[in-house]
């Protein structure tokens, strides 16, 4: 694959083809330094800076995973209550996952609008996620607050310690989306939230689409299926 | 070399722009000056690490000694690991990463070069913070895989533990981003023509790291927030009184743990990939076979974890599977053996010290690499585990193995680096010396751990019989470190008065030896166009030369020469956004609210000023004629 | 000569010995248990037979390859050395069919010690299914081992009696963080693990004194956390059972030991130590039922004479860092009744 | 595209780029789509939430429910994150992280099961 890319960069970097190996490293190449603040575009013909939050995505699998395993493999396992049954709200959090869904669709509408150049829908629908993500965050604390109250915490038993650490984990990784984008979003005021920006903007919604994803595992692992007891 | 250009002032802070003076290292975004301050850095840990060993050494060197207390030597257990792997050889291959990958590939530098900086500056400060444990009431004690519940504020009242995960969490945020950034460099910032298959195989080997790093190193991390969670907040991960398991913070360590041995090795395997064929003046012997191995190793790292874990009684289904998946990874590092076999057979060898270290490499690690396999037989394991056998396996892979690599690597580059050639007769001694010093010290581990010498144990009774080869390790120990003493008198020998090395003393065959030593801020003058494996090799040798496709002819074509060559510009940012980071961390320790809430707001503000100021750029005029 | 080698040659499976495991070995000192009490190489037990069988197996796969692998790289050395005016070497880049030669090459040598090694597996984890073992519950604590017989209602420490020729099933649990039981002439290890109960089992095959140690860091102590396994004859383990099921403390015949049972209450030594037949009944440390007759004190570090003891009784944090015994401030008097009581306990 | 011009501009666009298009909308997803994925994300949620509460469905509810959430996973992965659209390497990452991690997880999850306890 790459290699195919390396070579074909090669082809349309143009020099004519001749004889002559010893001359193999004497062909100058007018690679860029590849440090331009926009456009790093490399042998993939992806941005490094794409690949790289790609990469970091594929790592936060890993992160994620043991949390949930761990959720799991304790599930059914605390000494005491409460229990997820008796706790978890289904109904709301349906409803804080909607808000979450909806808050993806707002960020690619921002970035496509960016793409395209239309800033003010940039803008607007860029605000749209951050106050989705930050209403998200609302269900969470309200959760958080109604658990607490009903005799939850973190050290009671097996199912607070591995609950508040997951969903809490996740939750500030809302948060650091959230301040991201309120960032762009206060920058974009200044600098403008075009086509410059739009691969910022792409950056920031990968991330927040992954924050996404992950929600909706915990959401059917921990929350749906605490019906089967 | 006349700078040509300066970025814009952007932010608060103005930028830096001196390339020379102290500032200029504090402030270096070149991966080359990473690279060698990821070098010292990792030595000196090295030094710190070997040390520790040695009190050990002479803790163990008679029965009944009380030199240092149960509690210290646990102290000197834990650190001497922690040390040795996550401060010492890693970051020595780390070194060798950032030195060499853009040289090796044709890049001018990195993809992300601030990051680059930022994980040095993380992994110093995550090694000082681990390191001043000693002076803030004791260091960790509970071994370097730290099983839980010793770990636990039950049973380890100290600040040590606690130095421990805010330590291990700042090297794996610097390891990540270490990994993601040579990643992206690799996939993106090849010369053109360079495809993957005409990498050299210390970069696919490095591709392999740091993928491994990419993938394991979040499993340790959410165990260590685990635990963290445990001891801050009492929470009951671990704590079996609520239920909790301790075995689930064995799991995700050994998801971590096992990778990291490839994480350690198959740098050093990589260096020997390109040191064999230099000093035998033939091409790597079946280098797909090399490069597959490579990544089926990697992939296999993943699939054995448990095998650190037969004893917890994971029951005879669990153990004969890890058993047998432990088995297969033979199969692709004999592959390599062999393959390294057959590039030295026909060749024209010529033995410098870097093939030496090359070669005992090669004898060393088979024998680590054979007790591997026996520790693979999960019943007889069950009487090898935890004892001096194991601690004999280990030693052989990662002195034997990596470090022994790792030095041919440093004789091999040390001239790139530094310009100047390490002498050859006293790196011979050093090899010997330390070859010698090795064997008598480890080689009578497989007998102690055999005759029922546990691991971590700070003495041992007279009746047990272990005095005699436990003394004889001991003086093995001292001679090792005259071999690494030798060493470091010759590279104190070579910056002082060593010989003057060209761009080219080896007679190498990879691109970092067509540029001068050490090579200019921006490596190449020209971009250069990569038409085989080996091409420096093929250049000079084009009736040697596989040529794989015609090469293109030479265009007048040199933008750059004529108007300039774009850099990075240097930052403060990255030494800022660690500091902030490790303020927080060191609150961490102390439970500090004021210093963790410090800490986060300098996080949080170096990374908008980082995102603010951009990656910059400055413009430099090339010297002389390429 | 290592019992290993009896072991094959006694089972005729014919492995000759090779000279440099010979060599080896010899170098190790033949692994003896008179010399080396906890070797793995004169193994008393089915168990650590099996082990060992296994060990010695993969120790000929492995030296048989590193002989291979090192030959030729001494041949390669010596014979491709540099040549003045040599020329330049073929430039070979690989030859497909010695790579899938050596690729397959480690696939058979490794179903060599794949199958036994699953057979091993199975043969370890559980006694034979026809026999009838005894049952005895193993916890680690930070630094000593206590044994429970919930059959025969018998609580002991750091000594663990059981009868020849029979097999004997470990419960293994601990009570505070993790160890390992290991007595390497009997089986490999199994840790225990606080929370979760493990099981290995042991079976001795002659009368004698078996070394074993926590195998796991388990803290400032780790290294004098040891244990002695007493095989007895199926009588004399019956004798030693009874005995202590009924046991009583009679110190009416001594005035000193009388004056040191009155110490072991108002020192409150009775706080954690039990001991059968009297009011004592607490167990946060060593049931001390018998501790007169014991070999070692303090978990098998010292030979169990009046000197030691008294020493231990003296300071024992000075020999055990981290104890959980305090030094009480015994005067040397209170040492002597005491331990004139506790060696009293035969 | 202006910013693959600007981009080569500095020469930093390797031929590749040219050649498929830069990768920045290359592939112009409509408007539409993305408000069709956002009401099936809706819908699916919609339908989880309902079938939940169905007795009935208890012994499968387990398969329906991973199928479900698997099925959001992928339109938000596949459209939001336009894995679908991009080089396949991106996706080759992530599914690379993703295996890794179902594997590793399921394995772990499999023996802490096998303990029992």
């Amino acid at each position: 694959m790459a290699e195919h890319h390396g070579t074909g960069g090669h082809a349309l970097q143009g020099p004519a083809r001749g004889p002559g190996a010893a001359q193999a490293l004497a062909v100058g190449h007018p690679q860029g330094a590849g440090h331009h603040a926009h456009s790093e575009v490399g042998v993939t013909g992806i941005d490094n800076r794409k690949l790289g939050m790609w990469l970091f995505l594929a790592s936060e699998c890993m992160f994620f995973g043991a949390f949930i395993v761990a959720y799991i493999a304790y599930q059914g396992k605390s000494l005491s209550g409460p229990t997820p049954e008796e706790l978890l709200n289904i109904p709301l959090t349906s409803l804080s996952t909607f808000v979450l869904l909806m808050s993806s669709l707002a960020m690619v509408l921002a970035v496509q609008a960016a793409q395209q150049d239309r800033q003010a829908d940039a803008r607007k629908w860029l605000l749209a996620t951050a106050l989705l993500g930050l209403g998200f965050l609302s269900f969470q604390a309200y959760e958080y607050t109604h658990f607490i109250h009903a005799g939850l915490t973190l050290s009671v038993n097996l199912f607070g310690t591995t609950f508040y650490t997951l969903t809490g984990l996740h939750g500030l990784h809302v948060t650091i989306g959230v301040g991201w984008l309120l960032a762009l979003f206060l920058r974009s005021l200044k600098v403008g939230l075009g086509r410059a920006q739009a691969l910022s903007l792409e950056l920031a919604g990968l991330y927040w689409h992954f924050v996404d994803v992950v929600w909706i595992v915990i959401f059917t692992l921990v929350y749906l299926m605490s019906v089967l007891g | 070399m006349a700078v040509l250009e300066q970025p814009r002032q952007v932010g608060l802070l103005r930028r830096p722009t001196s390339l020379t003076g102290f500032w200029s290292w504090v402030t270096t975004v070149d991966h080359k000056r990473i690279g060698i301050l990821y070098f010292w850095t990792a030595f000196f840990f090295l030094l710190v690490g070997g040390i520790e060993a040695l009190v050990m050494r002479l803790q163990l060197a008679h029965p009944d000694l009380e030199l240092v207390t149960g509690d210290r030597f646990n102290e000197l257990v834990t650190m001497h690991g922690t040390t040795m792997i996550f401060l010492a050889v890693m970051p020595l291959s780390s070194a060798f990463f950032n030195y060499m990958l853009p040289l090796l590939i044709g890049a001018r530098d990195v993809a992300f070069p601030r990051l680059n900086a930022l994980s040095y500056w993380l992994y110093l400060f995550g090694g000082i913070l681990l390191n001043v444990s000693w002076l803030f009431g004791g260091a960790p004690n509970a071994g370097w895989f730290g099983y839980a519940p010793l770990t636990s504020s039950v049973y380890n009242l100290g600040r040590g533990i606690d130095f421990w995960i805010q330590g291990l969490q700042l090297l794996g945020v610097s390891s990540l981003i270490s990994a993601i950034n040579f990643i992206v460099t690799i996939f993106n910032m090849r010369a053109p023509g360079m495809s993957l298959m005409r990498m050299p195989v210390f970069v696919w080997n490095q591709l392999a790291t740091s993928f491994l790093l990419l993938f394991s190193l979040p499993a340790v991390t959410v165990a260590l927030i685990m635990l963290m969670f445990d001891r801050y907040f009492g929470a009951n991960f671990f704590n079996a009184a609520k239920g909790g398991d301790a075995i689930l913070w064995q799991h995700l360590f050994w998801v971590f743990g096992h990778p990291e041995v490839y994480i350690i090795i198959l740098p050093a395997m990589g260096i020997v990939s390109e040191v064999l064929p230099t000093f035998s003046r033939k091409p790597l012997f079946g280098y797909s076979a090399v490069v597959f191995s490579t990544a089926l190793i990697a992939f296999l790292a993943f699939g054995v974890w448990s095998h650190h874990m037969f004893t917890v009684g994971q029951g005879p289904v669990v153990n004969t599977v890890f058993a047998l998946t432990t088995m297969t990874i033979a199969i692709p590092t004999g592959v390599k053996i062999f393959n390294w076999l057959a590039t030295l057979w026909g060749g024209s060898i010529r033995f410098t010290t870097a093939l030496l270290y090359s070669l005992g490499f090669l004898s060393m690690f088979t024998i680590g690499g054979l007790s591997g396999v026996m520790h693979s037989a999960a019943a007889s394991n069950l009487q090898q585990h935890d004892t001096y056998f194991v601690v004999a396996h280990f030693h052989y892979v990662l002195i034997g193995g990596a470090l022994f690599g790792l030095f041919a690597g440093i004789y091999y580059w040390f001239p790139k680096m530094f310009g100047r050639m390490l002498d050859e007769r006293l790196g011979k001694w050093g090899f010997w010396v330390m070859l010698i010093g090795f064997n008598v010290t480890f080689f009578p581990f497989h007998f102690l751990g055999l005759l029922g010498m546990p691991r971590r144990i700070y003495t041992y009774p007279a009746e047990l019989g272990l005095a005699r080869w436990n003394l004889v390790s001991t003086i093995g120990a001292f001679i090792l470190s005259v071999g690494i003493l030798i060493f470091l008198v010759n590279v104190w020998k070579s910056l002082r008065y060593g010989e003057k090395a060209g761009p080219d003393p080896w007679d190498g065959r990879t691109l970092e030896w067509s540029i001068p030593s050490p090579p200019p801020v921006y490596n190449f003058r020209r971009i250069p166009y990569v038409h085989t494996r080996d091409p420096h090799w093929a250049r000079k040798y084009p009736h040697l030369a596989q040529a794989e496709e015609p090469p293109p002819a030479a265009t007048a074509a040199d933008s750059e020469a004529e108007h300039g060559i774009h850099l990075p510009s240097p930052s403060y940012m990255p030494i800022l956004l660690a500091l902030a980071i490790t303020v927080g961390a060191f609150g961490g320790v102390f439970r500090n609210v004021p210093l963790v809430a410090l800490g986060v707001v300098g996080t949080i503000v170096s990374v908008y000023l980082w995102s603010v100021e951009g990656e910059g750029g400055i413009v430099v005029e090339p010297e002389g004629d390429a | 000569m290592v019992s290993g080698f009896r072991l094959r040659r006694r089972r005729g499976t014919g492995w000759g010995p090779g000279s440099l495991i010979l060599a080896a070995l010899a170098l190790a000192g033949c692994g003896r248990a008179e010399q080396f009490p906890q070797t793995v190489f004169d193994p008393a037990g089915p168990v650590a037979r099996i082990q060992l069988d296994l060990l010695m197996r993969t120790l000929y796969l492995v030296i048989g390859i590193f002989i291979l692998v090192a030959g030729v790289l001494l041949y390669v050395v010596f014979r491709y050395r540099e040549r003045p005016g040599a020329g330049d070497p073929e430039q070979i880049h690989g030859n497909t069919q010695l790579e899938m030669a050596w690729t397959i090459a480690p696939i058979v040598a490794l179903a060599f010690i794949a199958v036994p090694t699953v057979r091993a597996n199975f043969a370890v984890a559980e006694p034979p299914p026809e026999s009838d073992p005894l049952v005895v519950r193993a916890v680690g604590h930070q630094w000593w081992f206590e044994f429970q017989y919930p059959d025969l209602g018998v609580i002991t420490a750091n000594e663990l009696h059981i009868p020849v020729g029979r097999p004997v099933k470990l419960l293994l649990d601990s009570e505070d963080v993790i160890h390992s039981f290991w007595v390497p002439r009997l089986a490999g290890k199994t840790d225990m693990i606080p929370g979760y109960q493990n099981t290995m089992w042991i079976q001795a095959d002659e009368p004698g004194t078996y070394y074993g140690q926590c195998a796991e860091l388990c803290g400032a102590s780790h290294a004098k956390m040891r244990f002695r396994v007493i095989a007895v004859s199926e009588e004399e383990f019956q004798a030693w059972v009874e005995r202590m099921q009924t046991y009583t403390v009679d110190v009416s015949s001594s005035a000193l030991a009388a004056r040191g049972m009155e110490l072991f209450r108002e020192k409150g030594c009775f706080a954690c130590h039990a001991i059968a037949g009297t009011e004592f009944q607490n167990r946060v440390g060593p049931d001390l039922t018998g501790v007169g007759s014991r070999t070692t004190i303090a978990a098998g570090t010292l030979a169990n004479t009046r000197e030691n003891l008294s020493r231990w009784l003296a300071d024992p944090p000075a020999i055990k860092p981290g104890s959980k015994m305090p030094n009480l401030g015994l005067k040397p008097d209170e040492i002597e009744a005491l331990v004139e009581f506790l060696h009293s306990l035969k | 595209m202006n910013e693959r011009e600007a981009a080569r501009a500095h020469g930093a666009v390797r031929g590749h780029a040219e050649a498929h298009g830069a990768h920045e909308g290359a592939h112009v997803v409509p408007t539409s789509t993305y408000l069709k994925v956002g009401l099936v994300l809706a819908v699916i949620t919609a339908v989880e939430f309902g079938i939940v509460y169905v007795p009935a469905l208890k012994p499968v509810l387990i398969p329906l429910l991973l199928i479900l959430s698997a099925a959001k996973f992928v339109l938000v992965a596949g459209f939001f994150m336009h894995l679908k659209f991009d080089r396949w390497v991106l996706a080759g990452f992530f599914a690379a992280g993703l295996i890794l991690a179902l594997g590793t997880y399921l394995g772990l999850g499999a023996i802490f099961a096998h303990r029992g306890g």
